[in-house]
């Protein structure tokens, strides 16, 4: 007898736009663990001012930025801050969301009515302001991006996760477990967060653009992660004072983005359809 | 008509009104008013506002004469009364340029008045007649009049009547200057002048109106805005120079600014409380290297903090300033730190800004930083910090090491060498360099005085007190469609451009 | 030619881990004006083959066929647009679920209206006044009024009513009706069955009536189609099926509508009663909307029941649709919070109990729900939902829970290899016996089962009703059983409960009560219960809420000895037998 | 109605006292003050004197206290950047940009998103899909700044059809709503997807295609509307989103709007302005969700016409 998961994994490996985000995120990932093997120079070593702003070669294959660092190990190792300020902000994301969106959604009454008012204060209050404001006390950088972007990423996961656990709390199959003498938690835990994995996945996948677009439009601000950590959004955002000529310092780092964000969703979406063996027919 | 679109300084500003506010001043405030001299794009000192002025036996008392005819927009004769009110009013309401009539003008009682222990009345300034104005100094100031190219008159009978809200708004602003205004929008700081008719002052301006428009000042706004010829020129940054050099070969203008950027530090906090680790600091930096090859020819290498073409700016003492690793070494193995060892990590600050400062500090932080790394094996962390806290980190020694940045405010040496005089605005005080420089400040023999500052240089130099670093050069395009003495480079090769405001845009016109 | 015609059709699912064969070689046709049955188990593949007629399969489904033919339109090569002309004009199809067949943002009037729109040139006003007459036809008494009403706000039966007037609404040459009547009670599925049957000989339409119930196939149709795992048995006229059936599984089927079930053993009354519900009500609080104005009211759904269920013993709870069954089983499990009363188990009063006093009690008492689509988690294969209660109470290792599912599996009739099936993959009864597994498992001394075998077919039900059978002689197993087939109320229960709106009219020991009933209700109920010969197909008049309550029976104060009362109460006629009436001096 | 209209209002005017202590607060925690900015010391004494002038020389919840009082009384204080008008007028003059090129790009981003997210749906794995799935990524990850500078780039300076940037002239306000109309665009698309793929689960759909309606329009007409459901709580907030302007797409287009004030009223501590700025959003929050209760409600019978509540 093989297991739930097993045919899950089967549903996914049938997808094959899934398959090809997952091998691609599963590259950038270990792109980003093995940076100092697969790159031919230190990222922050000015080693090329004689040929700062190169455009790529057989040698510098993605050029040589204005600093003269070689601009692919720039590029390789900003997917270490840009993949980790994602996912952690992703992580977190999910993990302050869904129990609150479970807990407001199941418990309702007073709880989702605190629940709810927390959700507002974060979604009245603009990420960048509150970004602008905390990186003016705490010196920014890389702690309070990922915390700004944990603190508003979940507000969304948990609106999906509430609304979805509010819409199946009704359901009889909740009932048939409180039935068994199922807990709450295990309720919530077993059955209602299993049954929200698409809302649920949609939040972590979308929170992770949110995070990495959040890390460059502070460094356009000037409050992002402190030089010389490469970046994506801060290499980005030098790259637009080059992109008239020196074209390259704009469009890897922005390349680089949209591509783990793309393999992200195709993964994610996949993810979710194999996960969710009712959608199969579709 | 001709207008004419030109990038211009900050998106905020306050009022419309030079003499009330200088850091939140609305755009193109001193194009409104006729200065009493300014300088043309050689650097030599043009009377205004004053046809004349002659100094005392003893030094202390200048005496300027106006041209007479002068009026403001609305009518209203413009008289000395106008111009004496405007320092009175600086110097009892809060005035945020009010230290540099003390520390650059030496105005007799300034200190005292802006600081409430005195009556206005005491201040060394008297409208004698109304095309007649007398200065006293507390110390003869030999460059008195350089500094009066930014003495601008206030129109007291609008003060009278609206208080200082007289300038912020267009239709109650009054100007005695080539233009006039026309709009003002607040959220960016942008304003319409028109040619004034007016004006009868020197320097009529030859096109009719004139758009300032900050938003243009950055490069990466700036030149699209250009390219697609919603604007006569543009500041480049250094990714733009290679598109704008191959499309307008002869637009290319080079503007040397009578600026620095230097390092300085908290003199009495570790680790820069020695000498010797500023000095290895000193010998540490490569700047013909950070010129040529990041900076890419946007800024020159800086020797001494004075500018070259600076009055009293000395050759030799800047030579001093090389690339010396070894010697940078041993300053720091002398300081406990061989190789670096043990050397806390440091973090240096710098201010965002726009413009030029914006367009090499944070890419010469970075090198710095690598620099270091390599020369002396420490580590430097970089901070950019909104203006407001830089300064307050600055002034209040909230940090150990910042790169700071300072362009002149008016052409003399003492310019300079006064903001470290006496705490100034780093919080320095070294004995020996304070009385060399109140002595120089007051000294009336030319030579004398640039000897002394030379000495105080050299101080500087062996006190480590800071490093200068780059002279920043601003590279502009302009339009082929403007012409005229003020895009024109100088003797030197370089065009002020806006920097001589009053200058560059009565000098153009479009065709 | 005939109209439909359908030779050697196959369908597969296609799945991970392989493909399932839901029909094999079937065949079998329909002429214009003809009544056709189709019966079989549960799982079949009645619906999928009148599924694959509409080409209405999901994509997961391959259907092969040499002759598919509907209007004699080959179905398999036709393209979107000759579909959307077939469809609705020279077929339509009443769902087996009308509670989500409607599309909730459109009220009941435009989505009729749009059917008849879709396929003749007409106006909008026009279509609605058909849709209103349509209404009318099948028996929606305020039809005006529910035109602009939401699927929402009609109740199951009126839903399944609306239903057939949309397919109605396009004159079809044949009416594909799917268990029409599964949902409803004995009442109102003769209503329907007895409209279908008039609108079928005024339109001349045809009809493929499929059903498990065999009364309803022998009151209803002229031909009759067995099918058995995917396969047509037998096929033939409906009066020869029921006398000389040939098939082994048609015998079977046949022999199992009169199988009586072993009497529970042992003497009731000398056992404390397992299940003991005192004075329970249940009000619900409503809020009608007119304009901006909202008016509170109350609704009584269930009004002070007193329901004794013995140890060993199965109580029939029976009434018509929404007349407070479910309410108040639920209540009884203490899933819904009783307004009022007190719910006893073995001695004890639970119905104040917090949720963990609550879970030993939990452990004991188990229910079975009416409706088991929704009450099986969709995300969950079959052996983790028959696992579950194992899993909750942290009974045996993970592999002995599974084990123990699988063996549940198939003590409910499936082969073990849907242990891995998702519920949306399942027949209506697989689902069911799922749902009736995983009450089962933890080995409950109280069941509450509502309509548990409502979508079984006979032989599937006698299985299951042998199963619950057992298990009460195994582990003294006591019963409330709530349905709404008599039938199997009369083989299988010890006593019947009758409630009619909220209230509890009738009670009685089973075979009393079917021989003596005394209140209207209950003789109406029992008069509508379909014939299982076809040769007994009658007509029926039925009776309103005010002939029933004109005809309360009374009685005087010497004949029950209870105090007079022009309200009616309940009265105790003979032992064990209780009736409403009204207690005259 | 009334009463539920009467509750979010009370309940979002909380929100707006829990906002604006929290900001109250961490401007004020910020190093500085507004009057710090210049590059050489204002005296102690002449710095007193201006805080005084601005009442903030008095504690903090005094602070906050008189500037709440002020609110209640519609007098929501003088920005500091601009002491010649009241922060009312400020606002009023520096959102309409912000308001026209964000709310158009919001009423041109989210039909169109709509449709792709439906294409994308009743095509799903096909390239139609990948390529509505690929743009959406895109309109996510790439840096509006940095789409920003490709329309500048392709469409004034190499094709010449469009002016670079400025303001009030309705030619330039093309580029940067087509900028504003990215986001939107992206996330509805993604929104809409799976919405309409949900939808199209739902066993209803099988009915209309029982009853022979034509495919077109059980899409454009059921499934659209069910869909529509969970979208309409996106698409409001999303709307005040950019309806209060982006410091990017204003920066890079330069638009005088109230983009630059944000960052701005920050930089300078204008707290009056910053406050006032954050009961904007509030507002615009409060109306937001008011209307998409009201949106929800019209599509929705369930709640509209009161079923089981
Ligand atoms: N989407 C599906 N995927 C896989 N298998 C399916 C699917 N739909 C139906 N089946 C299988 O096809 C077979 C026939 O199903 P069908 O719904 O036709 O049964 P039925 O005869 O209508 O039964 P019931 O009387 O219980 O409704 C069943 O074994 C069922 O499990
Ligand atoms: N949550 C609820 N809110 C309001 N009314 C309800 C609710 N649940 C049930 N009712 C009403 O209570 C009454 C009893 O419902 P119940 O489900 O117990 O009926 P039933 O006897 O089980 O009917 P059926 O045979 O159709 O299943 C019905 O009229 C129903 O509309
Ligand atoms: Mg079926
Ligand atoms: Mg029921």
């Amino acid at each position: 007898m093989r297991s739930p998961l097993w045919f899950a994994w089967r549903r996914f490996l049938s997808n094959k736009a899934a398959v090809v985000g997952g091998a691609v995120l599963a590259i950038l990932i270990l792109m980003a663990i093995f940076a100092p093997l697969i790159t031919p120079y230190n990222p922050e070593a000015q080693s090329f001012l004689t040929e700062a702003l190169a455009f790529p070669s057989a040698e510098h294959w993605f050029g040589v930025d204005n600093l003269g660092r070689d601009f692919y190990s720039r590029i390789v190792y900003g997917s270490r801050v840009s993949l980790t300020i994602g996912f952690t902000a992703a992580l977190f994301s999910v993990i302050i969301g869904i129990p609150l969106g479970a807990l407001a959604g199941y418990f309702g009454g007073r709880i989702d009515w605190v629940i709810m008012r927390i959700i507002e204060v974060f979604s009245v209050v603009p990420p960048l302001l509150a970004a602008l404001l905390l990186g003016a006390i705490t010196r920014g950088g890389y702690g309070t991006i990922v915390f700004i972007a944990a603190l508003f990423g979940w507000v969304q996961v948990c609106l999906l996760v509430r609304a979805q656990i509010k819409a199946f709390r009704e359901k009889e199959f909740v009932r048939a477990a409180q039935a068994l003498g199922a807990s709450p938690w295990y309720i919530i835990r077993r059955h209602l967060i299993p049954n929200s994995i698409s809302p649920i996945i949609i939040g972590f996948v979308l929170s992770i653009p949110l995070a990495m677009m959040l890390e460059a439009s502070l460094s356009f601000l000037g409050v992002g992660v402190p030089p010389p950590t490469p970046t994506w959004g801060q290499m980005i955002n030098e790259g637009i004072d080059f992109m008239f000529f020196y074209w390259h310092l704009a469009v890897f780092p922005t390349a680089a983005l949209a591509i783990t964000v793309l393999a992200t969703s195709l993964f994610g979406d996949g993810l979710r359809d194999a996960l969710d063996p009712t959608l199969k027919g579709r | 008509q001709t207008t004419v679109v030109a990038p211009s300084g900050s998106t905020a500003g306050t009022y419309m009104d030079y003499m009330k506010t200088v850091y939140d001043r609305g755009t193109g405030s001193e194009l409104l008013q006729i200065p009493i001299a300014t300088f043309d794009k050689e650097f030599e000192l043009t009377p205004m506002a004053a046809e004349s002025w002659t100094q005392s036996e003893d030094g202390l008392t200048w005496t300027f004469k106006l041209r007479s005819g002068l009026v403001w927009s609305d009518g209203e004769p413009l008289t000395a009364e106008d111009f004496v009110f405007a320092l009175q009013r600086a110097a009892t309401s809060g005035y945020d340029f009010a230290w540099y009539w003390d520390f650059a003008g030496g105005i007799k009682g300034w200190k005292e008045v802006t600081e409430g222990t005195a009556d206005v009345s005491t201040l060394g300034l008297k409208a004698v007649d109304d095309l007649t104005i007398e200065v006293t100094t507390v110390a003869p100031k030999p460059y008195f009049p350089s500094v009066t190219s930014l003495w601008y008159p206030v129109p007291k009978h609008k003060v009278d009547e609206l208080g200082d809200d007289w300038a912020l708004d267009v239709s109650t602003i009054v100007s005695s200057g080539p233009f006039e205004i026309e709009s003002w929008e607040k959220s960016n700081n942008s304003v319409v002048l028109t040619k004034s008719d007016t004006y009868t002052g020197p320097w009529s301006p030859m096109i009719d109106r004139l758009e300032l428009d900050p938003t243009l000042n950055a490069p990466e706004v700036g030149l699209p805005a250009f390219l697609a010829g919603d604007a006569d020129y543009s500041f480049l940054n250094t990714g733009q120079v290679p598109v704008a050099t191959a499309r307008y070969p002869d637009g290319i203008r080079k503007n040397a600014v009578f600026a620095t950027s230097y390092i300085s530090y908290d003199l009495d906090a570790a680790p820069f409380n020695d000498v010797n680790v500023r000095r290895a600091f000193y010998y540490a930096v490569d700047r013909d290297e950070l010129t040529s090859t990041v900076l890419k020819d946007i800024a020159i290498p800086a020797g001494s903090i004075l500018p070259p073409g600076y009055p009293g700016y000395n050759p030799d003492i800047a030579a001093e300033a090389v690339f010396d690793p070894e010697k940078a070494k041993q300053f720091l193995a002398d300081a406990g730190f061989p190789n670096g060892e043990g050397f806390p990590d440091v973090e240096i600050w710098y201010r965002e800004e726009g413009g030029y400062n914006g367009a090499i500090v944070p890419a010469m932080a970075q090198y710095l930083q690598a620099e270091f790394k390599e020369v002396l094996g420490i580590s430097l962390n970089i901070r950019a910090l909104p203006g407001p806290e830089w300064m307050d980190g600055l002034r209040g020694k909230k940090n150990n090491i910042f790169i700071a940045p300072y362009e002149y405010d008016y052409l003399d040496p003492s310019n300079f060498y006064g903001i470290f005089y006496n705490g100034g605005r780093h919080g320095y005080f070294v004995p020996e360099y304070d009385e060399i420089i109140a002595k120089a400040d007051s000294e009336s023999d030319w030579d004398t005085r640039y000897k002394l500052y030379g000495e105080a240089e050299q101080l500087m130099i062996d006190q480590g007190l800071i490093v200068p670093l780059v002279h920043p050069v601003t590279i502009a395009v302009v339009s082929d469609q403007l012409t005229g003495d003020g895009v024109q480079p100088n003797s030197l090769g370089f065009t002020q451009l806006d920097r001589l405001g009053h200058y560059f845009f009565t000098h153009i016109t479009k065709q | 030619m005939p109209l439909v015609e359908i030779e050697g059709l196959r369908v597969s699912f296609r799945q991970y881990g392989g493909r399932v064969d839901a029909v094999r070689n079937v065949s079998f046709s329909v002429n214009e004006g003809e009544s056709v049955g189709i019966v079989g188990e549960s799982g079949s593949g009645k619906s999928v083959s009148c599924s694959a007629l509409l080409r209405l399969l999901p994509a997961t489904a391959e259907i092969e066929a040499a002759k598919l033919r509907l209007d004699g339109v080959d179905v398999l090569k036709a393209n979107k647009e000759d579909l959307a002309r077939l469809r609705g004009r020279s077929a339509a199809m009443i769902f087996q679920d009308p509670m989500t067949a409607f599309d909730p943002v459109f009220t009941i009037g435009h989505q009729i209206a749009e059917t008849i729109q879709a396929h003749r040139k007409i106006g909008k006003r026009e279509a609605l006044a058909e849709a209103e007459q349509l209404l009318l036809r099948v028996e929606i008494k305020n039809a005006a009024d529910v035109l602009g009403y939401y699927p929402h706000q009609l109740s199951g039966g009126m839903l399944q009513r609306a239903m057939i007037a949309m397919a109605l609404s396009c004159r079809p040459k044949i009416l594909i009706a799917d268990e029409p009547t599964t949902a409803l009670d004995v009442t109102i599925q003769a209503q329907i069955l007895q409209l279908i049957k008039k609108v079928q000989a005024e339109f001349g339409m045809a009809l493929i009536m499929i059903t498990h119930d065999l009364g309803v196939i022998a009151e209803t149709v002229d031909r009759v189609v067995v099918m058995y795992g995917g396969e047509i048995m037998e096929e033939g006229p409906v009066t020869e099926i029921f006398e000389a059936p040939k098939h082994d599984y048609t015998k079977a089927l046949l022999a199992s509508l009169h199988s009586r079930f072993e009497p529970s053993k042992g003497d009731p009354d000398a056992l404390a009663p397992a299940l003991e519900l005192r004075g329970l009500a249940k009000s619900y609080s409503t809020r009608r909307r007119r304009g901006f104005r909202v008016t509170h009211g109350e609704f009584q759904a269930v009004q002070a029941v007193d329901v004794v269920l013995p140890r060993n013993r199965i109580v029939a709870l029976v009434g018509e649709s929404g007349s407070g069954k479910t309410t108040t089983g639920l209540m009884a499990m203490r899933l819904t919070e009783p307004s009022k009363g007190q719910i006893i188990v073995d001695g004890t009063d639970i119905s104040r109990l917090d949720t963990a006093a609550l879970i030993p009690f939990r452990k004991r008492m188990q229910i079975v729900f009416q409706d088991s689509y929704s009450a099986l988690d969709p995300m969950m294969t079959l052996t983790q939902i028959i696992a579950e209660p194992l899993h909750i109470h942290g009974i045996g290792t993970p592999r002995e829970q599974s084990e123990k599912a699988l063996k549940w599996l198939e003590r409910v009739g499936l082969a073990r290899s849907f242990g891995s099936r998702y519920p949306h993959e399942l027949s209506g009864g697989q689902r069911q016996r799922v749902a009736i597994a995983r009450a089962l498992i933890l080995e409950p001394t109280v069941l509450v089962a509502d309509e548990p075998t409502s979508a079984l077919d006979v032989t599937v039900k006698a299985q299951i009703i042998n199963l619950l059978k057992d298990l009460q002689a195994e582990l003294g197993l006591s019963i409330l059983f709530i349905s709404h087939d008599l039938s199997t109320v009369k083989s299988l229960t010890d006593s019947v409960v009758v409630m009619y709106r909220g209230r509890v009219i009738e009670e009685a020991p089973t075979e009393r009560l079917f021989a003596d009933p005394r209140h209207p209700y209950t003789r109406a109920l029992l008069d509508a219960i379909p014939a299982t010969n076809p040769r007994e197909k009658r007509e029926r008049t039925f009776l309103s809420a005010d002939d029933i309550r004109a005809r309360t029976p009374r009685y005087t104060v010497i004949q029950t000895g209870s105090a007079p009362s022009p309200d009616p109460q309940l009265v105790t006629v003979a032992p064990g037998h209780r009736v409403e009436a009204i207690v005259t001096t | 109605m009334f009463a539920h209209i009467l509750r979010r209002i009370l309940s979002v005017a909380f929100t707006f006292i829990v906002v604006s202590i929290i900001i109250f607060s961490m401007m004020h925690a910020v190093p500085g003050g507004p009057f710090d900015a210049n590059d050489m010391p204002v005296s102690e004494a002449v710095r007193a004197k201006m805080m005084a002038q601005w009442g903030l020389d008095q504690p903090l919840h005094v602070q906050y206290l008189n500037y709440m009082w002020g609110v209640l009384h519609l007098d929501f204080g003088v920005p500091f950047q601009s002491p010649g008008e009241t922060v009312v007028e400020l606002i009023s003059r520096a959102w309409v940009p912000s308001l026209i090129l964000g709310g158009s790009g919001v009423l041109i981003g989210a039909p169109l998103g709509i449709l792709l997210g439906m294409a994308a749906a009743l095509n799903r794995n096909t390239w139609i899909d990948y390529f509505a799935s690929t743009l959406a990524t895109f309109g996510l990850t790439i840096p509006v700044f940095v789409t920003s500078m490709l329309l500048i780039l392709i469409f004034a300076v190499w094709l010449n059809w469009l002016p670079a940037s400025g303001w009030p002239q309705p030619n330039r306000w093309i580029l940067p709503i087509a900028c504003y109309a990215a986001i939107p665009l992206a996330t509805y698309a993604r929104y809409t997807r799976s919405a309409v793929l949900d939808t199209l689960n739902r066993p209803f759909v099988t009915v209309l295609r029982a009853k022979g309606l034509s495919e077109r329009r059980i899409i454009f007409q059921h499934v659209m509307r069910n869909s529509a459901i969970p979208l309409v709580t996106v698409f409001l907030p999303m709307f005040i989103g950019t309806a209060t302007g982006s410091i990017f797409v204003e920066a890079m287009f330069r638009v005088p709007g109230l983009g630059a004030y944000f960052v701005s009223s920050i930089e300078v501590r204008d707290y009056t302005l910053q406050m006032a700025l954050m009961l904007l959003i509030t507002f615009m929050y409060c109306l937001a969700y008011l209307l998409s209760d009201i949106a929800y409600a019209l599509l929705n019978p369930r709640i509209r016409v009161g079923g089981a509540e």
